[in-house]
């Protein structure tokens, strides 16, 4: 079984359609699938829900989706710092559900582990726990969240073998890893596909049984949303 | 003389034990790190992932897979540990962080905390904010006492939509400290910045505290 | 001339897929192993935390860390990956396995199975059956049509405790094999064992079925 | 702050008192905390509860406190082969609750992540349901179960560096890496202890912030359950 296609948009095709869910992984610019990403934009999809932490930034990662109008709805934690998303979210042109980081990455887990819906203390007493369950436990109140199941899961890695098994980088782990989960199927980008038996099999950050299509994206030109630096003697 | 904001971040510091992991928000917070005692062990958390956050990178250094949950670059510790989200969030709301230091626009006298969003202005949204407040052990809010219009921020009651409710246990301001032992209780003054009188702190704050 | 043993295990991997990732029982799903075609890609999921279960080591090669769910000990293949067991079963409950053959003590019409408890004998427990037929897409039991006692064990409505209900998607035993497209049709025999007829089957099965 | 201890019993040292709940590590006698779970014999605390996925065998591992009848309480999802435990269960001297090893691993992950209760399809229509609340979510049923928080948690990693971060080795990661967060405190015994800087900080299984407290454990002679080996052409 050959998982490792030419280009983003080869490792897309047949997967795409209006109205679809994806997961989307990375934490600000950070570990954003950037090739995949393209692929969608190319691809014309439109009317989708993207489950992700942000929204890119004007005209980089998610901002392309939402500068192209393809984005009905967004489900994210923290969206600064992004014009479009602000003009399309004001004028009522784009759907956005917040919900807590925490919470984010929980009914991601959630839907990808066969969980429907958890309890938790984060959001009690705010607008977060407005028409959600409210229940006790151990005298301590609680509300129920649902799990988050898409149709299909875009990241990006570091290195995966021809098996699939991926490993990240530092912070670029983030969101990838658990997005990848909570769909059906996933589709990964890295920056080195390796032979199988060159990784660590302790130090697998996802298994290939996620990572049903893979493409090299090398070289990536990534990008910093803000670079901050010391001086020697700090 | 009321507190500059290093010398809140300095008295946040104070409540820093040895071994203790620590997650601290932007602005006044952030310069906590700055202030940890010299042989202290104090491990701070990034909630993109990261246990053991090492100061800013030298010029040249940056490294575009290597930022804070403030997305700003940062660099590594030889004990420091990456992980996803989900684990750092799983180990914010299990209760493992020892403490949390964050900064607000309103706390109530009830302890409620809001931070996230001003209504009729653009909502960037809460990010992991309420996460924080409602899963780590202890929470700090290091703020300013009163807003740029000169408004306490300390309340009776918040009029911005919650990050938290209950949720606080101290307050550390440019005029002095407050605290309370557990949830149930009415926060105390116990502390005033050198030169704050307690009429002073009284005039200026809209909650109820005991003395 | 019904099915042996291991003419069971290789009916069963007749529904392996190039690219399955697949969890077998002990038993005679254990055979299925052997029975894998030349040239396809099947990863074998031990749920105690390990992708790609390689073949018995070699005398001398055992590795106290290196054991599959039934506690024997095995080896590793390139393509290897270990987890934890929470990520195991997060795997398994997410629908992320695409088959799993168990073996059984009974399984009912309503595709109900029972393979962990009998009344009135020491209960060791359901170790990992439960979340199996509850999580993994297919379900194939491959059994013995009949007990020791000459009982159908493919039966109306199971009498012993249940590891899931309405689970099982296709019976292969030494007689022949039924199957149903969904959990809300009935099985349908689809294939005779050589020389097994359908009177035969009938004769010796509890369950109703279509042919 | 000095996380390392010389003993077991100086490791336990204040942490044990009778009637506690303890998570343990292991799957049958693989990755067993066997040196903490020798001190714990040593000290004489009784009327334990332990969550473990399995209860040892005869005088092995926590086989060792069923024989000195300091465990009142097993949470396990198999038990087999072990005579003390049957004697006990049988004579009703030691309850038992039989829980999924799945919904087992989840329910601890589930006390040590905040996450007070959820809801699973596994043991729907069974035993294991009786008597707990029935939920449809999207036209199926699940059933809600508890997370587990114990008093203390006892593991066995492979590595940890003097800050306690930790990895585990091959299949003996098992439950060991799930039973350390459900717990306030774990303890861990490892069989090297390196120095901080010398393990990959992307690839470490357990981060210390987890492992308040550590022991080396080694040398150790490790059992093996099945002895089961091939012929060189098979």
């Amino acid at each position: 079984m050959n998982r490792i296609f030419a280009s983003a948009e080869e490792a897309l095709d047949g997967l795409l359609h209006d109205g679809m869910m994806l997961s989307v992984g990375g934490f600000g610019l950070c570990g954003i699938p950037e090739r995949l990403i393209d692929a969608v934009l190319a691809s014309g999809v439109t009317q989708l829900t993207c489950v992700s932490n942000n929204a890119g930034i004007d005209g980089v990662g998610l901002g392309k989706l939402l500068r192209s109008g393809q984005v009905r709805k967004m489900i994210s934690s923290y969206v600064g710092e992004n014009k479009e998303f602000a003009r399309q979210y004001l004028d009522g042109s784009l759907e956005v559900e917040f919900c807590p980081q925490g919470t984010l990455a929980e009914r991601c887990r959630a839907g990808g582990a066969g969980i429907p819906a958890f309890f938790t203390r984060t959001g009690v007493g705010t607008l977060v726990a407005d028409g959600k369950e409210h229940r006790e436990f151990d005298g301590d109140v609680f509300i129920m969240e649902r799990g988050i199941r898409a149709d299909l899961a875009l990241i990006k890695g570091w290195k995966a073998d021809e098996a699939g098994n991926l490993i990240f980088r530092k912070t670029a782990r983030n969101f990838n890893q658990v997005m990848a989960t909570a769909a059906p199927l996933c589709v990964a980008e890295v920056e080195e596909i390796v032979p199988v038996g060159t990784l660590d099999p302790d130090a697998i950050h996802l298994p290939g049984i996620y990572v049903k299509r893979l493409i090299c994206g090398a070289p990536y030109d990534k990008k910093i949303e803000f670079r901050t630096v010391r001086t020697v003697e700090a | 003389m009321a507190w500059t904001r290093n010398d809140i971040a300095a008295r946040a510091a104070r409540e820093l034990r040895d071994g203790f992991y620590v997650n601290l928000g932007i602005g006044i917070p952030t310069l906590v790190a700055n202030n940890i005692p010299d042989g202290m062990t104090v491990t701070l958390q990034s909630e993109n992932g990261m246990l053991g956050i090492g100061p800013f990178p030298l010029e040249g250094e940056e490294d575009a897979d290597l930022i804070n949950a403030g997305k700003q670059t940062i660099s590594e510790l030889p004990s420091t540990v990456y992980f996803g989200s989900a684990e750092s969030f799983a180990m914010i709301r299990g209760g493992h962080i020892d403490l949390t230091i964050l900064g607000a626009m309103e706390v109530s006298e009830g302890g409620d905390i809001a931070n996230w969003m001003i209504p009729g202005k653009m909502i960037k949204g809460m990010g992991g904010a309420m996460d924080l407040v409602a899963g780590v052990k202890r929470v700090i809010v290091a703020m300013d006492h009163c807003s740029k219009d000169g408004e306490s921020k300390f309340v009776q009651s918040c009029s911005l939509p919650l990050t938290g409710k209950g949720v606080v246990d101290m307050i550390i301001t440019d005029l002095g400290v407050f605290e309370r032992p557990d949830h149930a209780s009415d926060f105390r003054l116990v502390e005033l910045a050198p030169g704050v009188t307690l009429d002073e702190i009284a005039a200026k704050t809209g909650a109820r505290y005991a003395v």
